[in-house]
C-alpha cells in the first residue's frame, strides 16, 4: 500500500544532508511552504543552496534560512522584495552567493532537471551580462544561449489537498512554481492545507500526480503563515 | 506645457490595446494600466505568476490570499480567466503568445534597447524578474516610463548606460511627455502634450527625435 | 469581445496554405480531431508535411489526407497501426517522405516550438541509428543529442467542452498530445465536443487556455466518429 | 522441460514489482503483467498516453471510448489515477521518475543492449513509439521475451544485428526458459525451468551465460 503521508513536519524534511540543493517553491509568500522551511531550518541543515524565485520576505521561513546563516548560495531571479532585509544584510556581507537567472529561465532550468533534459538554447538574456560566459549560438539567425538542468537534492512544496498517493491539486496563483519543482527533487515534500480520501480528486484535475511526491504533510490554513 | 502623470500615461498606453489582445503588464507603472481599457474591449491581463485574465483589484476585505499578480497585489480574475503553472505562464511569455507586453524602464536607447533590471546603485541588489523573457518573448515591447530622471536626466538615450534587458526590442514609449515609436532611424515622435516645443521635446532627450508628419497632440483626460 | 467560435468545420481551416507544416493531435483515434481533419482535406491542400504520433488508421482523417496523397512528409513516432494501408501504400511507393522521431522526443520537440526554446540535448536516441547525422554533446558524462524545435503553420486539436475565449478542457486519455500540439502553431483549432458558457470552466480546472487558442468549433459527441 | 507460456512469463515478471512502485508496460507481451501484481502490492501502472493509474481492462461493453493505454487498448482507472498531458508523460518517462519499465524485444545483448523497434524486413515500417524514451529514462529497464525466434535462433545475443533502441539499459531478462541478469561480465541465469540441463540453456542463447551461486527453479502457476 502507498502511503506517503506522514505525521509531522520534522519527519516530512528527515534526512537532509549539509550542503544539499533545496528547490522551494512559491511566488513571494503565496504557495511558499512556509511550514516546511520553518522545519528544515528546525534541523540545523547548513550550507545550503537554494533555488527559489525570490530571496525571502520578513524573519520567515526562506528569511530565516538567510538570516541564519544557513544558505550559502542562492539561485533565484528576485532578491527584491518588501522587505529583503535578511537577503539584504548577508548579500552586503559578502556571506551569500547570489545566482541571479531571468524567471522563465530559472523555471525552464529547473523544469529540464525534471524532464531529463540536460540544456537548452534560448534568446532569453542573448547580448546581456547575464550571458557573460555562457555559450551562446545561433539558431534561425538569432543568438540564443545554452542554459543547463537545475535538480534539487530537496524540493519543498505547498498544495491545497493532497491524497496518500501523493495527488495534489493548487488554489489558483499559489500553484506557480510547485508543479515544476515537484518534478525537480530527489525528495519533493509536500505540504497540503488538507488530505482527502483517494479517489477524491478526479482524475483530469490532478495537478501534480504522486509520482512526484515522496511525502505529504497536513498544515491546515488556520495555522499557516 | 502640461506634463501626464502616471495615471495619465497608463490611460494612454491603454487607448492603444486593441479588442482581444493578451497583454502582460510589468510591476509598477505599468499595472495602472488594466484601470483604463475602453469598456467596450475584451483585453485579457497576463501575469508571470500564472494568471491570465486578471481583473481589478479586490474591494477591501475581499481579498483571495491565493490570488495575486506578479507585483504581488492583490487581484480578482474575470469571467473566462484560466490559471496555468509558473512554466507555462513562460511558456507563454518566450513562446511568442502574447500580443505586447507593457513595461517599466529606467532607459531605452534610439536603437530600441531596454534596460530595466540594475542601475549603478551598488548598494540596490539587482532584481530580473521576468523582465528578460518579457522584452524578448512578446509580440511588442511598449514601455511607460518618466521623459526623464527626478534630477532631469534624459531616459531616452542614444545608448544605455545601465545594464541591458534586451537589445532592440522596444517599439513604442508613452512618457509623461510624448508618445514616440523607436524606428530604424530612432526616436520619432507620435504624439506630444500641448504647449510643449519640439526644441524642448529635444533638450530632455538623449538621442535626435524625428518628427511624424502627423504628430499630434498627446492628451488625457482628468484622472483622479 | 473575444469570440472564437466559428460555425463551420469549412471555416474552422480556412486559409491554409499548400505546403504547411501541420499538427495532427491525438493518440490513434483517441482525441484525433477527425472531422477537421476531414474538413482540411476538403479544401484541396496539398504537399503537407504532417506531425503527428500516428499515420494514419483506415481510410479517416489522417490515412485520408495521405490516401489522396496531400502529404509531402511525415514526421512522427510510430507509424504501425492497426490497419495503416494508406501509409503503407504511400511509404512503399516511395511517395512519402518519413522522419521518425522518439515519441518523447516528438512531444518535446513540439513543446520547444511552442515555448520558445530552439533547441535541446536529451539521452534518448544517443548510440542509435536515429541520432545519425545530429550533434552529439555530453553532458555528465553520458551522450547527448541536439533536438531542433518543431512548429506548425496550423495545429488540429479535439478537445471537450470550449468557451468563446477558447479555454478548453479535456477528458481522459484524450488529452495526450493536445494541449502540447496547441501551443506550438501559428494558427490553432480546435473542435469541442461542446461550447460552455464563458465562466462555467473552473480557472483551476483550465487545461488549455484560450490564448493558444485561434478558432474553435463545436462537432457533438454523436455525430464523432 | 517446460516451457512458460506467455502469461506465465508476465506472471513471473509482476512477482518482482515491489509495493509502492511505478512502472510502465511496454506494448505486446509486457502489457500481461499488470494482471498478476499480488494482491497485497500497490503498484501504479503508467501508459506513455498521460495515464497513471491503469486498472484491468473493463467488462464488455463498459468501454469508455476517451481511456485507452499505450498499446490502444481500452482500460479502466484505478482509485488515485491521474492523467497527464503526453508531453509530461514523457516528463516522466525521461525525468527518471519511473521504477521500472518492462518491454518487448526482439534482441537483447550481453552488454544489455536493447533492439526492439526495428527489424531487417525492408517491408515492415519501423515504429518507436516510446521505446527509447523508456529504454533510456526508466531507473530500470527489464524485458520479456521468448528465449529464441520461432525458427529457433537466439534473442539473448553477443552483439545486437537489429538497429539498437539504446545501449547498455537492459539489467533483468524473463524468457519462457530463465530470468537473467545482465551484469558486468555479460547474462547471468538466476533461474531456470526445472528439467532444462545449463547446456540446453546455453545452446539456446547467442552469447555465453554464467550461473548465479543459488540459481533456482522458475517456476509459475498454471494459468488459464
Amino acid at each position: 500500500m502507498i502511503d506517503k503521508r506522514v505525521s509531522s513536519l520534522a519527519e516530512a524534511v528527515s534526512g537532509v544532508k549539509d550542503g544539499a540543493t533545496v528547490l522551494l517553491a512559491g511566488f513571494g509568500s503565496v504557495g511558499e511552504p512556509v511550514e516546511l522551511i520553518e522545519a528544515l531550518h528546525d534541523t540545523g541543515v547548513r550550507d545550503l543552496v537554494v533555488v527559489a524565485n525570490n530571496a525571502g520576505l520578513g524573519d520567515t521561513g526562506l528569511a530565516r534560512l538567510i538570516g541564519s546563516g544557513r544558505v550559502r548560495k542562492i539561485i533565484c531571479s528576485f532578491p527584491r522584495t518588501a522587505d529583503p532585509h535578511c537577503f539584504d544584510a548577508a548579500y552586503r556581507a559578502g556571506k551569500l552567493e547570489l545566482e541571479l537567472v531571468p524567471q522563465g529561465t530559472l523555471s525552464e532550468r529547473i523544469r529540464a532537471g525534471g524532464a531529463g533534459i540536460a540544456a537548452f538554447y534560448t534568446r532569453v538574456s542573448a547580448g546581456t551580462e547575464v550571458a557573460n560566459g555562457k555559450e551562446v549560438r545561433q539558431f534561425a539567425g538569432q543568438p540564443h544561449v545554452l542554459e543547463e538542468a537545475i535538480r534539487g537534492d530537496l524540493a519543498l512544496i505547498r498544495a491545497e489537498t493532497g491524497d496518500r498517493w501523493g495527488n495534489l491539486t493548487y488554489r489558483l496563483s499559489a500553484r506557480n512554481f510547485n508543479p515544476v519543482m515537484a518534478m525537480a527533487a530527489d525528495l519533493t515534500v509536500a505540504q497540503v492545507s488538507q488530505f482527502v480520501e483517494l479517489g477524491s480528486i478526479d482524475p483530469d484535475h490532478v495537478h501534480t500526480p504522486g509520482i512526484f511526491v515522496d511525502r505529504i504533510v497536513a498544515v491546515p490554513r488556520s495555522h499557516s503563515a | 506645457m502640461i506634463s501626464l502623470t502616471r495615471r495619465q500615461i497608463a490611460w494612454r498606453a491603454a487607448q492603444d490595446l486593441p479588442d482581444g489582445a493578451y497583454v502582460n503588464l510589468g510591476i509598477g507603472l505599468p499595472t495602472l494600466v488594466s484601470n483604463f481599457v475602453p469598456a467596450d474591449r475584451e483585453v485579457v491581463f497576463h501575469a508571470e505568476n500564472g494568471v491570465l485574465g486578471q481583473g481589478p483589484a479586490p474591494a477591501p476585505g475581499e481579498e483571495d490570499p491565493d490570488l495575486i499578480n506578479a507585483g504581488r497585489g492583490f487581484i480578482t480574475l474575470v469571467r473566462g480567466g484560466a490559471i496555468v503553472h509558473h512554466n507555462d505562464a513562460f511558456v507563454i511569455i518566450r513562446g511568442g503568445h502574447l500580443d505586447c507586453t507593457l513595461l517599466g524602464a529606467f532607459q531605452v536607447s534610439a536603437l530600441g534597447d531596454l534596460a530595466n533590471w540594475a542601475t549603478d546603485d551598488p548598494t540596490f541588489p539587482p532584481g530580473l524578474g521576468g523582465a528578460m523573457d518579457l522584452a524578448v518573448g512578446a509580440k511588442e515591447v511598449r514601455v511607460l516610463l518618466e521623459h526623464t530622471t527626478k534630477d532631469g536626466r534624459p531616459r531616452l538615450v542614444e545608448r544605455c548606460t545601465y545594464p541591458l534587458t534586451a537589445a532592440r526590442c522596444v517599439k513604442r514609449i508613452y512618457t509623461n511627455l510624448a508618445v514616440l515609436d523607436v524606428t530604424d532611424g530612432g526616436f520619432m515622435a507620435r504624439e506630444m502634450v500641448p504647449g510643449l516645443s519640439r526644441e524642448a521635446l529635444q533638450a530632455k532627450t538623449g538621442a535626435p527625435i524625428a518628427f511624424a508628419a502627423d504628430c499630434g497632440l498627446l492628451k488625457a483626460p482628468a484622472l483622479d
